[in-house]
């Protein structure tokens, strides 16, 4: 299981990067991680002609806090510096609770917020986890830059709207507004095994005299379809209501019938898939309006 | 192009200079270039944990990187800890619960610890059982690499 | 003599070298001009090579070499048959077809990753560049995966001119189990099937070759359980003699059987290959193919009956089964006889039909993985005695103490043919102990009459599981070992056993540090180097500690009586009155009266002139040791666990086992070794299935898929050690290396079953999985 | 791997046949194709590059169109081969007049998956199967309406082979409810059912476990 053959660039600055990716263009592969495409390439089920290096660029590489109160990431962000970064412990509870499901510790301190964005693998987390937060992400190419929206983003397996002349720059996570709650909730075979199905989850709750109801509600699932699912049907069962234990379950049963689309494979039946949906949403609806209410 | 790289580590402290192929795996680099024999291959796809070093002080898959990647960089490996005459604290502790069976993961699980102990003076089983979740042993059932980390934390001390 | 080693908890001698990254590992090889061999295998389960084309793989820059089946000649030959069959059971079928090391045009693969051609390269990573080269022209066939449909007229034929797919048949009697079934009051019977795994040691398989030209010499660094016989058999192979071949297995990286397979083609191969080449080739297998083309394990289905009186007295067992040998059987029988011969385990079985049919598939081979056919007769013997319990108002701890072998009926003579073809012989035991000394560290009673209910009220599913079993271990043929006082007053040992990690290093010494009176770190240990010792079969079966460490105690205890004999007239003291401590021989009343083992070795190695007739140079002897048959070992589990009826995730609260392995060389060893054993059981009860389509396609063959227990899967295993010495050896020690693979997968079961006994699952299965439980419990509660 | 479904197109029936054998069609509809030879009027042979996300690789592919009963419906082999493995398969593919000029195509496939393709990329083939029938499906159906609409204008229809980004780019946004954008406008011609297959095929081929 080696590698085979290809071309190495290493590019110190974005700049370099833009110009290598417009040049090689498909069989080109940009190497963040290299977590996911590493081990591919050792199975010879990856084989790109050449592979540009984004590790040498420092620009890539931060945490700023937003002016709206945010969070703006750079793509090359290591998923360790996340787990550990009070900045994000403070504004993005949920991309914190979900560090520990991303594969094992020597992982993730190679492994890339932008990379696994961009690898847009429908098990991985972080795509789920940003849906769910609203998410959007800076796109650049050589002729300038564009927004994505996190819902848009992903298209398919390992397919997103990134055209093969962009490079995927930076993430923006909107701040929690008041009274929001947020939940992570991951069934893997064991730790650190791809998630046969998870969710994450991001309420909020409005403050009428009536008492609290539920103002908005983004919840996003894992391996429950071909790219991370955005819970609409859901979401439209418990806007307005208030957050009862009622509420809870038909929200998690519209999810599980009309917001996810699962595969079977050898882990786990669409059918376990699905079902496992209705648990963790509930679980996670739960805790999510729990903390919105405090 | 000439598909050659110069590169420079920093192995154990011991600085080489190498001309390396983009796609020589740094795990093969540490073996086989600097006959570092020490770090192992399991599974050559990030799973086992068995090639773990420490890369700029954190331990990382070697066999999810290429040596190109690691020009300018501080790797640890097995070979930087103690020696047979005088073994670190968490190597000893390895031998007295007798964490080790055949010992082939056994360089993974050290490289794996050794920060993690650093950082976490004091331990509870379930910290010590998510920390080790990484490496995979087939002999030992981790029971003994457990007792092994209680014993090292005790031996390190609290870290200044 | 005085133990003060044998017995003790003492840290390891091989230690500090795996601990510092110092140990030789076969991969750590590393030779001038060595090449690296790289092997092409079949993407198909079962196809007929039409032709295989190499040019352009050969004329690839950095490639030395590229061979198929057709350029080895005279050299091609099926490997040879392991194990015999046992012809002392009657009305035996056995159809012997042994792996080949590639297949010819015209020839068939027969299992995914079956070798094709092997490249040669300066670098590993060009000879698989070069595998992309290579043009195979081949015709894809209906491939035969079912292990009934192998069976039937219409089925493909794996080995054609065979003209069946059945490889063998045994039937084996003990009284009259019809006649005992018309008496019985109470007939269960089920169909059982227990599922494919792989051994997964984190080493894979890997070989250093060197022909050394002016020597004439063979010389293969290999990752072996069994270096003597792998010599021996590759050298006929090769056609040179056993003294022109070395073996050495260094340190190996985990064995748990399939590295005691030999004459594998990998090994045919790269021994021919280097001898043509005359330089040093080095081939270490990736992970991958350790899936597809290292040889695995268990894979039967049972249809078992079971008849007993109303107060749960068992009066008869039938079994008849199904047992897959995958494309080969180079191992003949081992895996099935065992399966048979531990299904009636710990119990009293007066009327036994055993029954089991071999078949051929489209998999890969199967030869013994750590268990060895014992967790699966464990496993259908145990799902048994939870059905009757149930169905009869049983408490499981109680039925299964009803029908033990009581403690005073050793020797006990079971009634069929054992694992070493003699009469299957208990030798020494007490099994109500370990059961109830499972059942007391668990506390079965009071979880079931206060804990399970006071969850059951808080919603939670929490069940307890017992499963009781025997282990066949410490079989022949023999070894040997010899033991050297050396000049220097250190000792060194000589085994020809090759070691995984089993403290070989240690408690050999160990048993040579009490017989000589020297310090256990004193005592160097060699195993695994044929140029060393030239006689030995190998490490499986639970046998190492006992077969080698009883012909390392014969060697140190003959040493010892020529050490006494020299002292004496050294000294003018008779021997009796002589004591060997830290090195000296001393007058036992007079202490100051001694001499080294260093000067004694001296004097025993005589200069010129004072040589008396018929000495024997040295304080040195070789001594072998093979028991008269097998000694069984046995123990009882019990685990407690709880399942998340959401998730149908499950989590092992508790585990402990009560085990009798007879005398304890190392208690710190043996913990580990069951908690290995248990660990690789938890894998086989709740993680580790290999799964395969149709078509023989093996669809996880990475460690992303077949998923191995990990720290967060293991529950902390406590373990309670009872000593019954076996009087087949003098140390009375029994194996141990299998003991916590066996009953675990039972035990895990039940405890589901319990846990979930309001859903009313029937589990009869092994492994399981949250998806599979899922199923069972949609199809129990629609 | 079975794969079995339905789908209706808003389009005649002929048309919708035309389009599964026009064999212009076919030796566009391809992504990545780097040659396809037209062998007799039932047969194709192929080499294309496929890729998805970090999975990429040559394969040879064959077609054989088998018992064609214009407008109704055809039988499809594939046969396909590359480093990473082998795909084999057979889909039936049914087109069933509706009253209201429309087209419900009926499709059942058999497929088996051999190699690394099998041993490792177990996790998503049943993913990318769906995936890329629906993408597939989806894009014939504008495809259709496209065809018609130039037919209408008798003028041809013209159109470059997208790339996969492209193509599933612009599926997505069409799901998404966007107009159609250049690239879609470039796909029109070029997804049919056979095509779906073939893709779910390449693609299969060239999936793996990342």
């Amino acid at each position: 299981m080696k590698p085979a053959p290809f071309d190495y660039y290493a590019p110190t600055s974005v700049e370099q990067a833009l110009d290598h990716v417009a040049q090689l263009g498909y069989d080109a592969k940009i190497l963040a991680g290299g977590q996911s495409l590493i081990p591919t390439m050792n199975f010879r089920l990856a084989q790109p002609s050449a592979l540009i290096d984004l590790n040498n660029i420092p620009e890539l590489f931060y945490i700023r806090p937003s002016d709206d109160g945010g969070l703006l990431i750079g793509a090359m962000t290591r998923q360790s510096t996340l787990e550990r970064d009070p900045l994000i412990a403070e504004r993005a509870p949920l991309v914190r609770a979900a560090m520990p499901y991303i594969a094992h510790p020597q992982i993730r301190t190679r492994g890339t917020f932008g990379g696994s964005i961009a690898h847009a693998d429908p098990s991985a987390e972080l795509p789920a986890v940003t849906v769910a937060l609203g998410a959007r992400y800076r796109v650049r190419n050589k002729a300038g830059e564009r927004w994505i929206a996190a819902e848009e983003f992903f298209v398919s397996l390992f397919t997103t709207l990134l055209q093969p002349d962009e490079l995927l720059v930076e993430i923006a996570l909107p701040p929690m507004p008041p009274r929001s709650g947020w939940s992570f909730q991951e069934v893997a075979r064991q730790s650190g095994a791809y998630g046969l199905v998870g969710v994450a989850a991001r309420v909020t709750l409005d403050d009428t005299p009536s008492g609290r109801r539920c103002r908005q509600a983004r919840v996003a699932f894992l391996s429950a379809g071909e790219r991370p699912m955005l819970a609409q049907h859901a979401a439209k069962t418990l806007i307005g209501q208030a957050p009862t234990a009622e509420a809870i379950r038909a929200a998690a049963e519209a999810a599980a019938k009309d917001d996810v689309d699962p595969s079977s494979d050898i882990h786990a039946s669409a059918d376990y898939r699905r079902h496992l949906v209705k648990v963790l949403a509930a679980r996670a609806l739960t805790e999510a309006f729990q903390r919105a209410n405090i | 192009m000439t598909n050659q790289f110069p590169i420079t580590v920093t192995v154990n402290g011991v600085r080489y200079e190498r001309t390396v192929e983009p796609r020589l795996l740094l795990v093969d680099f540490i073996r086989h270039e600097l006959s570092l024999t020490g770090t192992h291959v399991g599974c050559e796809h990030g799973v086992c944990g068995t090639c773990t070093v420490l890369f700029d002080g954190q331990p990382v898959r070697s066999c999810l990187m290429f040596a190109v990647q690691a020009n300018g960089h501080e790797i640890r490996t097995v070979e930087g800890l103690g020696t047979m005459d005088k073994l670190h604290p968490l190597q000893e502790a390895f031998r007295e619960t007798h964490a080790l069976q055949c010992g082939f993961c056994t360089p993974g699980f050290l490289m794996t610890l050794v920060p993690f102990l650093e950082e976490n003076p004091k331990l509870s089983e379930g910290e010590i059982r998510q920390a080790l979740a990484g490496n995979l042993c087939r002999c030992t059932g981790y029971q003994h690499i457990i007792d092994a980390v209680k014993l090292a934390s005790d031996k390190m001390g609290v870290k200044p | 003599m005085t133990a003060q080693y044998v017995g003790q908890r003492i840290t390891r001698n091989e230690d500090p070298r795996l601990l510092t990254g110092q140990a030789l590992f076969v991969d750590d090889v590393d030779l001038p001009g060595m090449l690296h061999a790289a092997f092409l295998r079949s993407d198909y389960a079962h196809a007929r090579i039409k032709s295989i084309d190499a040019t352009a793989a050969r004329s690839r820059p950095g490639v030395v070499a590229v061979y198929t089946a057709e350029d080895m000649g005279a050299f091609w030959k099926p490997g040879p048959l392991l194990v015999p069959a046992p012809h002392s059971i009657k009305d035996l079928v056995f159809n012997q077809r042994t792996q080949i090391p590639m297949a010819r045009a015209g020839d068939k693969v027969r299992h995914v990753g079956e070798p094709m051609a092997v490249v040669i390269a300066e670098s590993r990573y060009i000879a698989e560049d070069a595998l992309a080269d290579i043009v195979v022209d081949l015709e894809p066939l209906d491939a035969v995966v079912d292990l009934f449909r192998a069976l039937e007229p219409d089925a493909p034929l794996i080995h054609d001119e065979l003209g069946t797919n059945l490889a063998s048949y045994v039937l084996q009697e003990k009284g009259n189990y019809e006649q005992a079934r018309a008496q019985a009051d109470v007939v269960i019977s089920r169909r059982i099937v227990i599922d494919r795994g792989v051994a997964a040691a984190l080493e894979n398989r890997g070989y250093v070759v060197q022909w050394n030209a002016r020597e004439q010499e063979l010389t293969m660094w290999a990752t072996t359980q069994a270096p003597i016989a792998l010599r021996n058999l590759v050298s006929a192979t090769l056609g040179i003699s056993e003294n022109q071949m070395r073996v050495i297995a260094p340190f190996v990286g985990g064995g748990f059987g399939p590295k005691i397979m030999l004459c594998q083609p990998e090994e045919v191969l790269l021994g021919w290959a280097t001898m043509k080449l005359n330089r040093p080739i080095k081939y270490i297998e990736d992970r991958r193919e350790n899936f597809l083309a290292t040889t695995m394990e268990r894979g039967q289905i049972h249809d078992v009956e079971i008849a007993l009186t109303r107060d749960g007295q068992i009066l008869g067992l039938k079994d008849v089964f199904i047992h897959d040998t995958g494309a080969y059987n180079p191992y003949a029988l081992t895996v099935p006889l065992n399966t048979q011969t531990h299904t009636m385990g710990p119990y009293e079985i007066p009327n036994f039909h055993t029954e089991f049919k071999v078949v051929f598939t489209n998999k890969m081979i199967v030869t013994p993985v750590r268990g060895a056919g014992r967790p699966q007769g464990v496993f259908v013997m145990e799902r048994m005695m939870d059905l009757a319990a149930q169905e009869l108002g049983m408490n499981p701890v109680e039925i299964r103490r009803k029908n033990m072998i009581p403690a005073d009926a050793f020797p006990h003579e079971q009634g069929i043919i054992g694992q070493d073809f003699a009469q299957l012989i208990y030798d020494s035991g007490d099994y109500p102990a370990t059961l109830e000394k499972a059942r007391q560290m668990i506390g079965y009673d009071q979880f079931v009459k206060e804990e399970q209910p006071r969850f059951r009220a808080e919603g939670k599913h929490v069940g307890i599981g017992v499963a009781c079993f025997t282990e066949g271990t410490a079989v022949g043929p023999y070894e040997g070992a010899r033991v050297t006082v050396e000049s220097s007053g250190k000792v060194s040992l000589v085994t020809g056993v090759g070691t995984q990690g089993q403290g070989h290093f240690t408690s050999f010494a160990q048993i040579v540090a009490d017989q000589l009176g020297v310090d256990v770190r004193d005592v160097r240990v060699v195993t695994g180097d044929t140029a060393q010792f030239h006689w030995g079969t190998g490490t499986f079966a639970s046998r190492g500690a006992t077969v080698a460490g009883n012909a390392v105690n014969a060697a140190a205890a003959s040493v010892r009586a020529k050490i006494l004999k020299h002292a004496s007239k050294a000294l003018g003291a008779p021997e009796k009155e002589l004591e060997i401590v830290n090195g000296q021989v001393r007058v036992a009343d007079i202490p100051e009266k001694s001499i080294s083992l260093s000067e004694l070795a001296l004097r025993a190695n005589p200069m010129r002139g004072s040589v008396e007739p018929g000495t024997e140079p040295g304080l040195e002897s070789t001594q072998y040791f093979g028991p008269q048959y097998g000694a069984t070992a046995a123990g009882t589990v019990a685990m407690i666990v709880e399942v998340d009826t959401d998730t149908l995730l499950v989590e092992v609260k508790r585990f402990v086992i009560a085990h009798d392995c007879g005398t304890v060389l190392n208690p710190l060893i043996v913990d580990g070794q069951v908690h290995g054993g248990v660990s690789m059981g938890i894998g086989q009860s709740f993680y580790e299935q290999l799964v395969y389509d149709e078509n023989g396609q093996l669809l996880n063959a990475s460690f992303a898929d077949y998923l191995l227990p990990r720290s967060t899967d293991m529950p902390h295993i406590e373990i309670g050690h009872l000593c019954t010495p076996s009087p087949l050896n003098p140390m009375g020690s029994k194996g141990v290396g299998e003991a916590g693979a066996i009953p675990t997968p039972a035990c895990f079961v039940q405890a589901v079953e319990n846990a979930l006994a309001d859903y009313k699952l029937e589990i009869l299965e092994t492994p399981l999985s949250p998806n599979r439980l899922f199923e069972l419990v949609q199809a129990a509660n629609p | 791997m079975k794969l079995d479904g339905e789908y209706l197109f808003n389009g005649p029936r002929e048309e919708v046949w035309k389009l599964v054998r026009d064999p212009d069609v076919l030796a566009t509809a391809l992504p990545g194709t780097q040659s396809l030879n037209k062998i007799s009027d039932t047969e194709f042979e192929g080499v294309m590059h496929l890729k998805i996300g970090p999975m990429a690789g040559d394969f040879t592919g064959k077609l054989v169109v088998s018992a064609e009963v214009p407008p109704e419906s055809c039988t499809l082999t594939v046969d396909g081969k590359g480093a990473a493995g082998f795909a084999k398969g057979v889909g039936h593919v049914q087109l069933i007049e509706q009253a209201d000029g429309k087209t419900l195509i009926k499709y059942t496939g058999d497929f088996q998956v051999g190699g690394k393709l099998a041993s490792t990329g177990q996790r998503m083939i049943d993913t990318v199967s769906k995936s890329m029938v629906r993408q597939g499906l989806e894009a014939l159906d504008k495809a259709l309406q496209a065809r018609v609409a130039a037919q209408a204008e008798n003028r041809p229809v013209e159109y470059k082979p997208p790339t996969e980004t492209e193509f599933a780019g612009a599926v997505a946004k069409d799901v998404a409810g966007g107009v159609l954008s250049i690239a879609e406008v470039r796909m029109v011609l070029y997804i049919v059912p056979v095509v779906a297959v073939l893709i779910l095929l390449a693609l299969i081929l060239s999936r793996c476990g990342g």
